[in-house]
């Protein structure tokens, strides 16, 4: 892989017309004396789900809680469902975080602690609230057992209820699926999804790339403190169009099907290797639609085609790399 | 079935509601087995030597030494910063707190519920044997009623600056201990106008003005003893609260 | 193995071979417990277990000298330095003081924090602590090292990194690796073989071929593009024109119902004539995703049908790197 | 395996390391050390030092004193008696010893708990049987500096300057005395703050309540004794008081509360050691370690 400098997108441009959203970080700055965690971002995020991807260290969590206005901006503005959820009171009540911290009031009882959230949010049937919250993330029968006792996972899904007993319109989400076994995250996965598509502005921060893909494609990627990507992983990934796709062919004879893709021109660089032929392209779309043709057309019979780097983690890596 | 099919109908929390909440919760947190047990026993100090002095017939000013410097000197304001400095202090240092602020509430009432809580746990621990002590002198002419006034005041204050202790400083313990030992124990015996600023001038001159006997450094009128106390702690709340909107949660 | 009230393993018959294997399963299927077991920190109910030869009961304290282990929590002593930390980890597992000294510097630089090893902990990231975590692991020459969850909290980058290095320290030092972790793709690219547990009951055990192994079927996955609107139907159609069954989702097509070769050839000839864009093609690979999905009573062939094979002691002197 | 990290191997691989293993014994004796260097601030940050300066000043300054006593003032003029003798010795550093038995304990044992290193203890040789011997060897020994140091340097200053006990056999005696003397004094504070230490996840009230402990069983035992006039023999409550009654004991000198027969002091004081190990070992076995 060529070691081009990554690639400077959309981003860099500033969006003229005012941004509108319900949530909007409007040049937003943060110093920790003289560290710099969040420099100069600016983003709207509308409804659905939007991840927020970044190496450690990056800034997420700071952002996180400059969104929730547990810490105020060094510069810039945050406007939550356009009110400054530090100061304004009512706001605070339509927005619900998930921390980072594992920090719960352990002597309570887990249906106590959402009773204890769904009363400090006002709601009228907090008992209702709390008893739905449990059966969501599946604790309804440990629902009095106190948190200290649970298991990681299972303070993880207590969190995620609490964040859900004031019906929020916006949901942050710090690392949400960390302690979870596979089954569990299914399942917030596909929380997240219904969460997203009944209008509310979900914003998940996760490492477990994979998993992430399946909850949304649109992505907001963080390094060192500034935004470096936005939108749609797929689209960022054809963005790169300096860096070549490399696919994975598995067929009868390699040999020749290598040859004839370089020579129809589809392909940047070939090598075989036993049955395989690592592809490099330049033109993942042409490439797609004539890899097909051409086994037919040589009577190769084509027994995988596999793309090595166009999923989300490959995209986190070279937005990432280097920085 | 999903939580969010019924919308869950809200409506602004009342401030005694946000005071009742942050109360419960507060109080389980302090209900602390070994905190109690070892400040209890701390406390029974104040009775055993009241009941010491009462056997041996001491005078009013011994017995009126004894509850100031035992009682009102050392377990009402040790018992006072521990339970009063956790209140908010403890939640800062588990990171619990962003469960109470990031909620639709102003920021006073969770301020003045954990106070109520540390003020309802310390009560019977401070409170209770002090007058017991005073009550076991035997030096009678006012002494326990005198005593109860000022344990009383003297908590309220005690509670109200420790509280804030709590929600400023994250070593609360430390400072407050320095408050109590080298503060009001060393600085405020040395002049009158430094002891202005110890709460134990207040509570001591609560006392003096109810028995007569005397003591030093308790020369203030039974109106400015138990007024200022109390202006301390409101005063000392309002800066706790305004404090904890303005300062960053973990 | 009971814990009061709970049955936290079950008959468990398992062997662990030499290598690097990978311990899956949910949360609360035991994983813990059979680590703790192995430590000797605690004691079978009923059965046996034997660890490098030697009974973890009895012989305790010899044996855990002999195991290197990275626990689950990211706790560490803040303003210890990470060399001090390692090389007083080591001596207390009975390595003279210089042997300890030099080994602890010898550790760290294999896990690439030879510049670091003098700061301390509170001020290195996760993906660095977990990297000590792993030098102590290392440290003082063990035969074994059981790793629980070393990736968590690591950005894809640090994890790749410190998955590689893993592997290099059973490969290239001859020390093999029990590690359990919730990211299966992370287990498929470096494990052995696997072990999954479900409920304290033993689900599957064998190498990745055995468990993923391929399970009939043919997927594709096509690409919408604008100049071709129903290509993915007309793929879908010819498919099922041949005498395919197939399920659609989204735009991946599973196909089957006919030998995987005539799949493979029916699905080129298929996106040929329809002039799809081809993004992926294989045979359905069952992935540790799918034993988990729905954990499978006794698949056959998965559970050792041979009577469980003594794990081969690898000598200290013998084997010597066979990678 | 694709990952390209930035870790990278050193060329000399990995060596094996065939040698003996020092066991569970050596273990121990590294889990000591290491408390004792960090309890004294020995490889951390300077603010760490701060506290046990100050207590080893305040504990070695009076015996630096009465050897430079007896070293400018000629022998003859002074009486025997005017240069403090072992026994009364502790009276003066009894500041130092409090501050230190309020110190040690929190931060050998509580930190631990937070921070990770108990849950890794347990995964070595140590259990929590082994774990703890080491904790207490490494707070009493501790706790030596300050309470078998000074008088082991006064004997050394006084016999340099010809005051020292005459004839070998007393000086042996006298060593031996003051050895005895040492772990009367560091057995109980150590056994009584290593409980304190195991009831609370907070170093900051262990600490307070070392200090409660020793300031308040005075104040109880004088008033119960002197206020309601019971029987001296209550005077044996008093925690911090009684292992310095039984030096005086050991010194052969009636001591400050001669009505107190020897027996039930030497009773007491191992009492307290019992007691404080009974609580540590009840909290300890039943802790549950977070892997």
């Amino acid at each position: 892989m060529s070691e081009l400098p990554p690639p400077t997108l959309a981003t860099a441009a500033v969006p003229i017309e005012p941004l509108t959203g319900m949530l909007v970080v409007d040049h937003v700055s943060k110093f920790f004396g003289s560290v710099v965690a969040v420099s100069d971002v600016t983003f709207a995020i509308d409804e659905g789900v939007t991840a927020l991807l970044g190496p450690n260290g990056a800034g997420k969590s700071t952002l996180f809680r400059m969104l929730c206005g547990l810490t105020p901006p060094s510069r810039g503005a945050v406007s939550v469902l356009g009110a400054d959820p530090r100061n304004d009171r009512e706001v605070r009540g339509r927005i619900s975080l998930v921390p980072q911290q594992d920090a719960l009031f352990d002597h309570l009882s887990a249906s106590d602690f959402l009773e204890l959230a769904a009363r400090g949010h006002g709601v009228v049937d907090h008992a209702g609230a709390a008893a739905r919250a449990l059966h969501v993330v599946d604790l309804a029968d440990v629902g009095a057992k106190p948190v200290g006792q649970f298991s990681k996972g299972m303070r993880q899904r207590v969190k995620v209820a609490a964040a859900l007993v004031n019906d929020p319109e916006v949901l942050i989400l710090d690392e949400p699926l960390t302690g979870l076994d596979p089954v569990q995250r299914r399942h917030m996965i596909a929380l997240f999804h219904r969460l997203g598509d009944e209008g509310r502005c979900v914003v998940v921060s996760s490492h477990v790339l994979d998993e992430v893909a399946r909850i949304g494609s649109r992505v907001l990627v963080i390094a060192q403190g500034r935004l470096i990507a936005r939108g749609d992983y797929r689209d960022l990934r054809e963005l790169m169009d300096d860096r070549a796709h490399r696919i994975r062919v598995g067929c009868s004879d390699p040999r020749r099907l290598a040859a004839a893709l370089v020579e129809r021109g589809v392909a940047a660089g070939v090598s075989v290797d036993g049955h395989q032929v690592m592809v490099d392209t330049l033109d993942a779309d042409a490439f797609g639609r004539s890899i097909a043709d051409l086994a037919v057309e040589l009577g190769v019979r084509l027994t995988e085609v596999h793309p090595l780097d166009d999923d989300l983690e490959s995209v986190f890596r070279y937005l990432v790399e280097g920085r | 079935m999903s939580v969010v099919d019924r919308p869950a109908a809200r409506r602004p929390v009342a401030p005694t509601a946000a005071v009742a909440l942050a109360y419960g919760v507060v109080l389980r947190q302090l209900l602390g087995r070994g905190r109690i047990i070892g400040l209890s026993a701390l406390a029974l100090i104040a009775p055993v030597s009241g009941w010491a002095l009462g056997s041996a017939d001491a005078s009013l000013d011994d017995a009126v030494n004894l509850v100031a410097g035992i009682g009102l000197g050392l377990v009402l304001p040790v018992v006072a910063l521990v339970f009063a400095g956790a209140s908010i202090g403890d939640l800062r240092e588990d990171k619990t707190l962003v469960y109470l602020w990031l909620r639709p509430i102003d920021r006073w009432p969770v301020v003045v519920g954990a106070a109520l809580a540390a003020v309802t746990i310390a009560a019977p621990i401070t409170i209770v044997p002090v007058v017991v002590a005073a009550l076991l002198t035997g030096a009678g002419n006012g002494i326990v009623a005198g005593t109860l006034v000022a344990t009383i005041v003297g908590l309220v204050g005690y509670v109200g600056v420790f509280t804030l202790f709590g929600v400023w400083l994250k070593r609360f313990i430390v400072w407050g201990l320095a408050y109590i030992l080298i503060w009001e124990g060393f600085i405020a015996q040395a002049g009158a106008g430094v002891a202005r600023v110890a709460l134990r001038k207040y509570t001591r001159s609560i006392l003096v003005d109810r028995t007569g006997a005397d003591l030093d450094l308790a020369d203030f009128p039974l109106a400015v003893g138990v007024i200022v106390p109390v202006v301390v702690a409101v005063v000392a709340l309002a800066v706790a609260s305004w404090r904890l909107g303005s300062q960053d949660v973990d | 193995m009971q814990f009061p009230g709970t049955r936290a393993l079950d008959q468990l018959d398992v062997v662990v071979p030499s290598g690097v294997t990978g311990l899956v399963g949910a949360n609360g299927a035991g994983k813990t417990t059979l680590i703790s077991l192995t430590l000797g920190l605690l004691q079978p109910t009923s059965g046996s277990i034997r660890v490098l030869g030697r009974d973890p009961g009895r012989d305790g304290p010899e044996l855990r000298a002999l195991i290197g282990y990275g626990p689950e929590r990211n706790v560490f002593p803040d303003d210890l330095r990470a060399y001090d930390y390692v090389r007083h980890l080591a001596e207390v597992k009975g390595l003279p003081r210089d042997e300890a000294r030099s080994r602890a510097s010898d550790s760290l630089y294999l896990v690439g924090l030879g510049e670091e090893r003098f700061r301390a902990l509170g001020t290195m990231s996760t993906g660095q602590r977990q990297r000590v975590k792993l030098a102590q692991a290392i440290a003082a020459d063990p035969r074994l090292i059981v790793l629980d969850e070393p990736t968590d909290g690591l950005d894809p980058v640090q994890r790749d990194e410190m998955l590689s290095i893993i592997v290099q320290v059973n490969r290239s030092f001859g020390i093999d690796v029990v590690l359990s972790s919730h990211v299966l793709e992370e287990v498929e690219r470096v494990c052995d073989q696997v072990v999954a547990l479900s409920e304290g009951t033993l689900v599957a055990q064998g190498t990745l071929d055995e468990l993923a192994g391929s399970a009939g079927g043919v997927e594709l996955e096509l690409v919408d593009i604008p100049d071709r609107p129903h290509s993915v139907a007309e793929v879908q159609r010819r498919l099922v024109g041949a005498g395919a069954t197939v399920r659609r989702n989204g735009t991946v097509l599973s196909a089957g119902g006919l030998t995987d070769d005539e799949l493979l050839d029916l699905a080129a000839r298929a996106v040929a004539d329809s002039g799809a864009r081809l993004r992926r093609l294989g045979r359905h690979r069952r992935s540790l995703d799918d034993i988990f999905a729905e954990p499978v009573a006794a698949a056959p062939g998965q559970l050792g049908d041979e009577p469980p094979r003594e794990p081969p002691y690898r000598s200290p002197v013998g084997a010597g790197g066979d990678s | 395996m694709s990952g390209r990290g930035d870790a990278q191997i050193a060329e000399r691989g990995f060596q094996r390391y065939e040698g003996r293993r020092s066991g569970v014994a050596g273990a121990v004796r590294s889990v000591a050390w290491e408390s004792i260097r960090s309890t004294i601030g020995l490889g951390r940050p300077a603010r760490y030092k701060i506290f046990p300066v100050i207590a080893v000043v305040i504990a070695y300054l009076p015996a630096i004193v009465f050897i430079g006593i007896a070293v400018l003032i000629p022998g003859d003029i002074l009486e025997p008696e005017e240069v403090a003798d072992y026994a009364s010795y502790y009276g003066f550093i009894i500041l130092a010893i409090v501050l230190f038995s309020a110190l040690v304990a929190p931060e050998v044992l509580v930190s631990d708990r937070r921070n990770g290193m108990l849950a890794m203890y347990l995964s070595t040789p140590l259990h929590r049987g082994t774990y703890l011997a080491a904790k207490a060897i490494a707070v009493a020994s501790t706790l030596g500096l300050v309470t078998l140091g000074p008088p082991l340097l006064l004997l050394v200053g006084y016999t340099v300057e010809g005051e020292g006990p005459d004839g070998i056999a007393n000086w042996l005696l006298v060593l031996l005395r003051i050895m005895l003397a040492g772990v009367a004094i560091s057995a109980p504070l150590a056994a009584l703050s290593m409980a304190a230490s195991s009831l609370t996840d907070r170093r900051a009230f262990a600490a307070i309540g070392i200090v409660l402990l020793i300031l308040a069983s005075p104040i109880l035992a004088g008033a119960l004794v002197e206020g309601a006039e019971l029987s001296p023999n209550w005077r044996l409550l008093d925690v911090s008081t009684m292992p310095f009654e039984l030096v005086f004991r050991i010194f052969a000198q009636p001591g400050n509360f001669p009505e107190l027969a020897t027996l039930p002091v030497v009773l007491v004081n191992v009492g307290w050691v019992a007691g404080g190990l009974a609580v540590v070992w009840w909290r300890y076995s039943r802790l549950v370690i977070a892997r």
